[in-house]
């Protein structure tokens, strides 16, 4: 069973392949039917192999399977090899689960698009990269992963190529992500010199013989590189532009999988991290604080959107701050959650802009759970999912972050206890403001305007994009019960996971009534965020109080970004190839050539072509000759 | 008083100097050749000097050789300078100037 | 009475004066006499008929003679292999490898020569045989300073080289600069002459002889004591050589000469003064005052690197084609000191090499410019070459290889005379002399292969704007002197093709199947030079 | 060595050989001349890859040695031979020539032109086999004169100025290199009374410290103008922009390869001190080269001068790689030579085809091509990617092998250069994005997308492009051992402990590329 694993990475591909071959004459829909055939078919092989994992003993649960050497020079050898083992069998379950749900959402939702099939191509190839990503046994194996998911990711957001913003997003989120795959890089380098392999247990195994300072240098440049994927400070605000991509884009991989895979990465080597606690530290604070950021700035956008864009960067920051701490089990488990409810939001979001003919501002919409229910009920359980409302999974996942969040540094508590709350509330304005009040999209803009379409008849989708709406529903809903933490002998994720986070550092009991506090606390967070959201946003929709303008700017954030960055390096780069290039490196060799070429100007003026200056050239040669041989007398 | 052969030998050196800046500074074609004959009868009498003081008889006879030489040049030499007057009478060394560079 | 008393000693006078002439070996001698007797024959010849003699009678019967020259030589050449070098007419000749490689040398300018002149003579309906009679004699002239082995006779040597050459650089009557020319070169030769002869001179009172090997062999026996005379006579000597030779600053003659002179007499010139000069130089320097080396070889050192300089610079900056080949023959002479230089049989033959190859080079080159240079011999403008690559493409690619074994590229003689020679100035460590040379090449070859862009790098007929910027040759990428985009439809270019004669085309050919060949399998002319390096 | 088929004199001489025929056709045979070139080209591609099936992978030696007494005065001799460091440059050479000519559209008709084009291929061919220090010299020479005359006669506007500067900045430095080479074989000669020029012999040469600085900058003058490496650069742009596309292709393609070729072939070989006292000089004017070609190409807006920019990038991380002086950085560079040629080919292919379609090289003038020609924006991304380094393509692998080897050694260096990996997707996504997204300017049917042809021409490159991606083992196995070499005779002579990889305990693998 377990050998079957090379199915999982290789159907999308084969799919990819097929579609690049065929996808036009197949078009529409039948190309994007092949592609949600092929990420079915992986995800049932992943089950396969998934249950062929649990037959093994709980010490024996990992297996590799190589296929050939992919680069081997000097001491350097590195293999195409795939590892099977809990924490990768995990990710590729819900990857291809959750990419199953959106391609088969996409086909509705690419319908009337002219590059139809072209979608579906670039979804594939995503979905292989990523499966390689969780799959390598290998470091340099999950970087070419981690590559292919950031090209696949500069094609969908650069999807609509036409649109301006759009190729400049592609490009933004490239450019972001090159700064920290460069420092990903300089970490194999690094893990390279000290270890003599790539491979994850050789290197793992070594771990012993590397100082402090290796260690910690290794964890904070791999997380450097995370950063940059999972968009967390510094490196975040090319997330929010990524939504320029169709909606199933955003949710697929600027929320279920892609971004998350910088947390993955930072559970895979939890060895390194577990030897390197100040790394650790780094990582945790600066999850933290990414979650504060983003929760604060996602409640006063009005893209809808951008909302869940910064909410990502927000719930990703908690997952960070749980690997920081050493709660992997914590941060997968919120991984999970997340992508379901976090997708479910955005193909909530999809269909609602399909409604609103493609408009994005929450600020226009209002009293769609009329026209559309499913949509409307499915994004209200995202809303308390994601709010942490028992008995929903955000509740679970999150509560598990934070139980081990206090017990680690009390003081981050406090920020993720905030952050909770906001999340709670943005998202309730979110809601309310798409799915009550009255229908400000009615007189926003008068039938008939630009947008082709005359007027406006909010429906739900099709099935195609209905079904996939229900299932993350039923799966947010009932997402907790994959790790209840009421027993001992419920939360399984823990135990699945244990072989993998066998050294977890952080190893806090707590006796059950706290956790039931705990338990309470977070109930009483979330309850607070909800009622805040209401009764601020319940009636009305004009609210600037609690919109400042810092907010909606992102806190200048990109701005600086532009103003002290971006610009400059661009000055200086004009300057280079004007002055540096033009004038001083080619000048100096057009100089040599010119000074040759005047010298000689010059020197003609001597042939004066009178008969007696030549002569007497000749004589001051002849005296130049003579002083010269006298010399030599002895 | 006797003359040692360094005053001759001066003297030569004094004739093919004067012939060298005759060159020089005249701007007549004839003449300025004439002062390559001073220059060319320098180097004979050298010759002849030497060949005294070495009493070798093969320098007086190199002046023989010297002799016929100049005579050929005088030949050649007027042909041309005859062939540029007709293009032009009375022209000077320096009117001839048109190619140079 | 007193008559008769006179009578006795009359009688005993007489019979005192049975004295001995020196041997003369006429074999030794033989090329030098069929050149000079073939000469006077020819001049003769046309004035007995009545009737007007064709040109191409005149040419063949050079050419014959020239032929008949390099036939003895060559059976020369075998004996001095077999029985080694001699010397003869009381020494005053030299029969050894090094000067019989000359003589064929020689031979073989004055055929390729006379083929060249002979399409020029009947396009310029130039009539009679001067032109051929006087290319044989400065021939004879070269051979003789080959092979004389005293200084007087190289004195004459080169005189019976320099007054034919003197005249032919005069033959064009229709064109005032080939008169002017005629009139700065005899001047100045006259004048270097001069020098030439005071040298010889006060190196005789040095050494009291003129003859080389004694002056060699006084040289190595015994110390000179107070040599201000023998140095200030090898310096004098040295300018009447550089001047022959035209190494700066005694080239100032050079340019001038060259671009007014007939086209066909200047190829003729460069390769003949070239050879004779440094057939010369190379015995009195390299062999006669052999151990006088360290006086000499730094002047040399000098004098090399200024006319490596000066010939290249000055040559990028010229627009007249036979100007701008005359700064490239003292670039080129600057290569050939670079050998002398060194002082050392590597570099000798290294030199010999070079001038070889220089020889058939340069002549091809003037062949095309002959034949580029229209009637009237007045197309010397770069212009003259635009499109010349579309328009007559064997031509031009024949030009295109005398160019650029000029420049020194790889599978041509001229890039083997470059390494032979550097190598040679490695060899003895003078790396920056090396350096210098090479660098040289470097700036020469910018202004050959302006032509050579000339010739391939116009589009015609003119691409509307496409060509306007391609004008630009210089580094700089400015406009050189003139070359304007106005030039653009050059005259020449509208004359239609220019004619080969058949004699002229093969001559080319000839010159750049040697380039080439021997660029490709050099063993044999290497060798040759090689053996005439080391026999004497 | 082996008595066998004479596979590289043939290589050599058989482009010559066509070259003349070509040449003594009759121009108006436009046809048969475009055949026989591509015929012509074809075989010697045929004749490279049976020597690399006769290859034998794992030994580290040159094989298929042939020697004849060439210039027997001077001691130069026609002595030929592959190892490893060249074998795949000798190959992607023999693909590149056809893969020219075949994008040349009607000037492979043009007799001149392709005569041309087989002197040139003869003349690099030549110089990746040579033995003979003065054998390559003649050819690394050799190849100035048809590439001057392709830039000359078939170049855009500046041509003359392009082809000049390009002609006498190589000429100028390969003075030095003359020089030194006479130099380095006098020093041999004096030693051992030996005059010979063959690489192998001077290597034993004993060289005072200052005689071997002097030489390895004499010698790496000329590779470094060849290559090039900053900031010796300048006239690659100029040459880049105004060659016709057969001419860029080449140059960027092969000719840049002989300036780096030349520095592991002969620098390390012969001067194995000087180059571990000068290495840092070297690799901080490859990071710079790095990191400058990326900021300027940032704002070139030519499509050909941003290519020569990038790959005077891409030419910095080869030197690093080869100054780095371990292994994997050395196999790195060997490899990326090959890298680098097929995916600058290909990119000078696809601006050719632009410039044919829209007639202008400024991305300026370009907009929304993705949309009017697709298949041709989807193959320019395939090679933007592999130029940028995306792992997966074959890009990644050589810098990655450089960067990680370099770090053993030289741990700053790597990490400068590892920042022009950002760089690099900067500027290129920027042009592509000028030229290829956005809203179309151009209707509907205007431009043609790729036909057949020019699909057949670029299909090997690209199918190469991913394959060496996914699959370079073939070549890692049989450049390694050489590599090894090279690095091992570096290390004895100048005394070099070579880098501990891995921990003091574990024996990382020995491995020298082949295959477990």
């Amino acid at each position: 069973m377990l050998r079957s694993v090379f199915l999982i990475p290789l159907l999308p591909l084969a799919g990819f392949v097929i579609l690049l071959a065929t996808g036009r004459r197949l078009g529409n829909p039948r190309a994007g039917w092949l592609a949600t055939l092929m990420v079915a078919a992986s995800f049932v092989v992943t089950i396969v192999v998934f249950v062929g994992l649990f037959r093994l003993p709980v010490t024996g649960r990992s297996y590799t399977q190589t296929w050939f050497t992919w680069i081997s020079a000097g001491h350097l050898h590195v293999d195409m090899g795939l590892l099977v083992d809990p924490l990768s069998m995990t990710m590729a379950a819900f990857v291809t689960g959750v990419s199953a749900l959106i391609h088969l959402y996409s086909i509705g939702y690419m319908e009337h698009d002219e590059d139809f099939s072209k979608f579906f191509v670039y979804l594939n190839l995503f979905v292989a990269a990523m499966l390689l990503l969780v799959l390598a046994d290998n470091f340099l194996l999950l970087f070419l992963g981690w590559e292919g998911v950031g090209v696949c990711s500069y094609f969908l957001i650069g999807f609509w190529f036409e649109r301006d913003s759009a190729a400049s997003a592609a490009k933004k989120a490239v450019i972001f992500n090159r700064i920290g795959d460069a420092a990903f890089l300089v970490a194999l380098f690094l893990i390279y010199e000290r270890t003599g392999s790539l491979e994850y247990h050789t290197v793992f195994a070594r771990l012993g013989s590397l100082g402090q300072p290796s260690l910690v240098a290794i964890g904070l440049l791999l997380f450097a590189g995370a950063v940059g994927k999972s968009a967390q400070i510094p490196l975040y605000p090319w997330l929010a532009d990524a939504m320029e991509g169709p909606t199933p884009v955003s949710a697929l991989i600027h929320a279920a999988t892609m971004v998350t895979a910088g947390v993955y990465l930072m559970c895979r080597i939890s060895p390194i991290l577990f030897r390197a606690p100040d790394a650790g530290h780094v990582i945790a604070v600066i999850g933290a604080v990414t979650a504060l950021l983003g929760a604060t700035i996602a409640c006063a956008q009005n893209d809808i959107k951008k909302i869940l864009a910064y909410s990502t960067i927000s719930q990703l920051g908690y997952m960070f701050f749980a690997a920081g701490i050493g709660a992997y089990d914590a941060a997968i488990f919120l991984m999970l959650t997340h992508a379901f409810y976090k997708a479910l939001l955005f193909l909530g979001a999809g269909s609602v802009i399909h409604a609103m003919n493609d408009d994005q501002d929450v600020k226009t919409m209002g009293a769609l759970a009329r026209f559309m229910p499913i949509t409307a009920v499915t994004f209200l359980i995202g809303w308390l999912s994601i709010g942490g409302v028992p008995p929903f999974s955000g509740f679970w996942s999150k509560g598990d972050v934070l139980l081990n969040g206090f017990a680690s540094n009390p003081a981050l508590w406090v920020v993720g206890a905030v952050t909770a709350v906001l999340t709670a509330y943005y998202l309730g304005r979110a809601y309310l403001l798409v799915f009550r009040g009255e229908q400000r999209w009615v007189e926003a803009r008068v039938p008939g305007d630009g947008h082709g379409h005359d007027g406006y008849h909010p429906h739900d989708p099709s099935w195609v994009m209905s079904a996939p709406l229900v299932v993350l529903g039923v799966l947010s809903v009932l997402g907790g019960l994959i790790n209840l933490p009421v027993h001992g002998s419920l939360d399984f994720l823990d135990r699945w996971l244990s072989p993998v986070f066998g050294s977890r550092l952080f190893q806090h009991h707590w006796s059950v009534g706290g956790e039931w506090t705990f338990a309470l606390i977070d109930a009483a967070l979330a309850v607070l965020g909800v009622g805040l959201s209401i009764t601020l946003w319940g009636k009305t929709s004009e609210r600037p109080a609690v919109e400042p303008t810092f907010l909606r700017r992102a806190w200048y954030i990109d701005w600086a970004y532009d103003r002290f960055i971006a610009r400059p390096s661009t000055e200086v780069a004009i300057e280079t190839s004007s002055v540096v290039e033009a004038e001083v490196i080619d000048g100096a060799v057009n100089g040599v050539a010119g000074l040759v070429r005047s010298t000689g100007r010059q020197l003609r003026k001597v042939q004066t072509g009178y008969v007696r200056n030549y002569a007497l050239g000749l004589t001051a040669g002849l005296v130049l000759v003579l002083a010269y041989v006298l010399t030599r007398v002895s | 008083m006797s003359v040692g052969a360094s005053w001759y030998l001066t003297l030569a050196a004094v004739l093919f100097t004067i012939g060298a800046t005759g060159l020089l500074i005249r701007r007549n074609v004839l003449v300025m050749f004439m002062c390559v004959e001073l220059m060319l009868n320098a180097a004979n009498l050298t010759f002849v000097t030497f060949a005294r003081s070495l009493n070798d008889i093969a320098g007086q006879t190199a002046v023989f050789f010297v002799l016929v030489v100049a005579a050929a040049e005088v030949v050649v030499g007027l042909g041309i300078i005859v062939s540029i007057y007709r293009r032009r009478p009375g022209a000077t060394a320096d009117d001839v100037h048109g190619l140079r560079g | 009475m007193s008559l008769f008393a006179t009578v006795p000693m009359l009688s005993n006078l007489v019979a005192a004066t049975t004295f001995v002439t020196p041997h003369v070996n006429y074999v030794a001698i033989l090329p030098e006499l069929i050149l000079i007797g073939g000469a006077l024959v020819l001049l003769v010849s046309g004035q007995l008929v009545f009737a007007k003699v064709p040109t191409a009678f005149y040419s063949v019967g050079s050419g014959t003679i020239a032929t008949a020259a390099l036939v003895s030589s060559l059976v020369l050449w075998r004996d001095v292999q077999a029985r080694g070098p001699f010397t003869t007419i009381a020494d005053s000749v030299a029969v050894d490898g090094f000067s019989i490689a000359f003589l064929v040398l020689v031979s073989c300018i004055l055929i390729l020569g006379a083929m060249i002149a002979h399409g020029f003579l009947l396009r310029e309906e130039i009539e009679g045989p001067e032109y051929h009679v006087l290319a044989l004699l400065a021939g004879s002239g070269a051979m003789l300073m080959a092979a004389a082995n005293d200084l007087i006779l190289i004195f004459v040597a080169l005189e019976i080289m320099s007054i034919p050459l003197y005249i032919l650089a005069g033959m064009d009557l229709r064109r005032r600069a080939s008169g002017e020319a005629a009139m700065k070169y005899f001047v100045l030769g006259a004048f270097s002459s001069a020098i030439f002869v005071y040298g010889i001179a006060l190196v005789y009172g040095a050494t009291g002889s003129t003859n080389l090997p004694q002056i060699a062999a006084y040289l190595s026996s015994n110390i000179v004591t107070s040599n201000g005379v023998l140095m200030a006579g090898l310096g004098l000597l040295l300018v009447g050589f550089g001047f022959k030779v035209s190494a700066v600053p005694f080239h100032m003659w050079t340019p001038d000469v060259y671009q007014g002179a007939p086209t066909p007499a200047t190829g003729f010139m460069t390769a003949l003064a070239k050879a004779g000069g440094f057939a010369a130089l190379l015995r009195v320097f390299f062999s006669t005052f052999g151990t006088l080396r360290t006086d000499w070889q730094p002047l040399l050192w000098a004098l090399a690197i200024v006319t490596l300089l000066l010939g290249a610079i000055l040559g990028l900056v010229q627009r007249d084609v036979k100007r701008m080949l005359a700064y490239s023959s003292i670039n080129h002479a600057g290569f050939i000191l670079v050998g002398l230089a060194a002082a050392t049989t590597q570099g000798v033959s290294g030199s010999i090499y070079y001038v070889f190859v220089y020889a058939l080079i340069v002549l091809g080159s003037f062949a095309v410019i002959t034949v580029v240079g229209r009637q009237g011999d007045r197309e010397h403008d770069l212009d003259a070459y635009r499109g010349l690559g579309r328009r007559q493409p064997a031509l031009a690619l024949a030009f295109t290889v005398l160019l650029l074994a000029q420049t020194g590229v790889p599978f041509t003689t001229g890039f083997l005379a470059k390494l032979y020679v550097v190598s040679a100035a490695v060899q003895t460590h003078s790396y920056a002399l090396a350096i210098v040379a090479m660098l040289s090449a470097t700036i020469a070859a910018a202004f050959y292969l302006r032509l050579v862009f000339l010739m391939y790098g116009i589009r015609l007929p003119v691409g509307a704007g496409s060509d306007r910027g391609s004008i630009s040759l210089s580094l700089t990428g400015e406009e050189p002197d003139g070359m304007s985009p106005a030039y653009e439809m050059a005259r020449t270019v509208t004359l239609g093709p220019v004619t080969v004669p058949g004699p002229t085309a093969v001559a080319i050919s000839i010159t750049v199947l040697v380039t080439v060949v021997f660029g490709v399998w050099p063993a044999p002319l290497v060798d040759f030079v090689r053996a005439a390096g080391l026999l004497f | 060595m082996s008595g066998t088929f004479p596979y590289l004199t043939t290589l050599v001489l058989l482009p010559a050989a066509a070259a003349l025929l070509v040449a003594l056709l009759p121009s108006a045979q436009r046809r048969l001349v475009q055949v026989l070139g591509i015929a012509a080209s074809l075989a010697v591609l045929g004749v490279a890859a049976a020597a690399t099936v006769e290859f034998t992978s794992g030994d580290g030696g040159y094989q298929f040695v042939s020697t004849h007494q060439w210039i027997g005065a001077f001691g130069i001799s026609w002595s030929l031979g592959m190892d490893g460091i060249s074998l795949f440059l000798v190959l992607m050479t023999a693909l590149l020539f056809p893969i020219a000519l075949g994008a040349s559209g009607g000037r492979s008709g043009d007799k001149s032109f392709v005569a041309w084009i087989l002197v040139l291929e003869a003349g690099c061919l030549g110089s990746f086999l040579a033995l003979d220090l003065l054998l390559f010299f003649v050819f690394f020479e050799l190849t100035l004169v048809p590439v001057y005359l392709l830039i000359a006669g078939w170049g855009h506007e500046r041509r003359g100025y392009a082809a000049g500067k390009f002609f006498l900045y190589t000429l100028g430095a390969s003075a030095f290199l003359f020089v030194g080479i006479l130099a380095l074989v006098a020093i041999h000669a004096s030693q051992t009374g030996v005059t010979t020029f063959d690489v192998r012999a001077l290597a034993d040469t004993h060289l005072s410290g200052t005689a071997g600085v002097l030489l390895f900058l004499a010698f790496t003058a000329a590779f470094a103008v060849k290559a090039p490496i900053f900031p010796f650069h300048t006239w690659s742009p100029d040459a880049y922009r105004e060659a016709p596309a057969a001419g860029s292709l080449l140059l960027a393609g092969v000719m840049a390869k002989l300036g780096t070729y030349g520095i592991i072939r002969f620098d390390l070989a012969l001067f194995p001190r000087a180059v571990v006292t000068l290495a840092p000089l070297l690799l901080t004017l490859g990071a710079i080269g790095v990191i400058y070609g990326a900021v300027v190409a940032a704002v070139e807006r030519d499509l050909k001068r941003l290519v020569a920019y990038s790959s005077l990038a891409h030419l910095g991380f080869i030197v690093i790689g080869a100054f780095a002086l371990t292994r994997e950085a050395l196999t790195g560079a060997v490899l990326q030579m090959v890298n680098h040629g097929l995916y600058t080919a290909a990119l000078f292919i696809l601006i050719a085809v632009i410039y044919q379609r829209l007639g202008t090289f400024s991305v300026r003038d370009m907009r929304g091509l993705q949309r009017r020609v697709p298949v041709l924006a989807g193959v320019f991304m395939v090679v933007m990617l592999a130029s940028i380094g995306v792992p997966g393509l074959n890009g990644f692998v050589g810098e990655f092998l450089i960067l990680a080897g370099t770090f053993l050694t030289h741990r700053w260096w790597a990490v400068v250069a590892t920042a022009g990996v950002v760089l690099a997707a900067i500027y290129l996504l920027w042009a592509y994005q000028q030229a290829f997204h956005g809203k179309p300017t151009v209707e509907p049917g205007a431009v043609r997308d790729l036909t057949w042809r020019e699909g057949l021409v670029l299909a090997p490159l690209v199918v190469l492009i991913v394959l060496l991606g996914i699959f370079p083992g073939p070549l890692l196995s049989r450049i390694g051992p050489s590599v090894s070499q090279v690095v091992t005779h570096v290390e004895v002579v100048a005394h070099q402990r070579p880098p501990q990889v891995g921990p003091p305990g574990v024996a990382a693998r020995q491995n020298s590329g082949t295959q477990p």
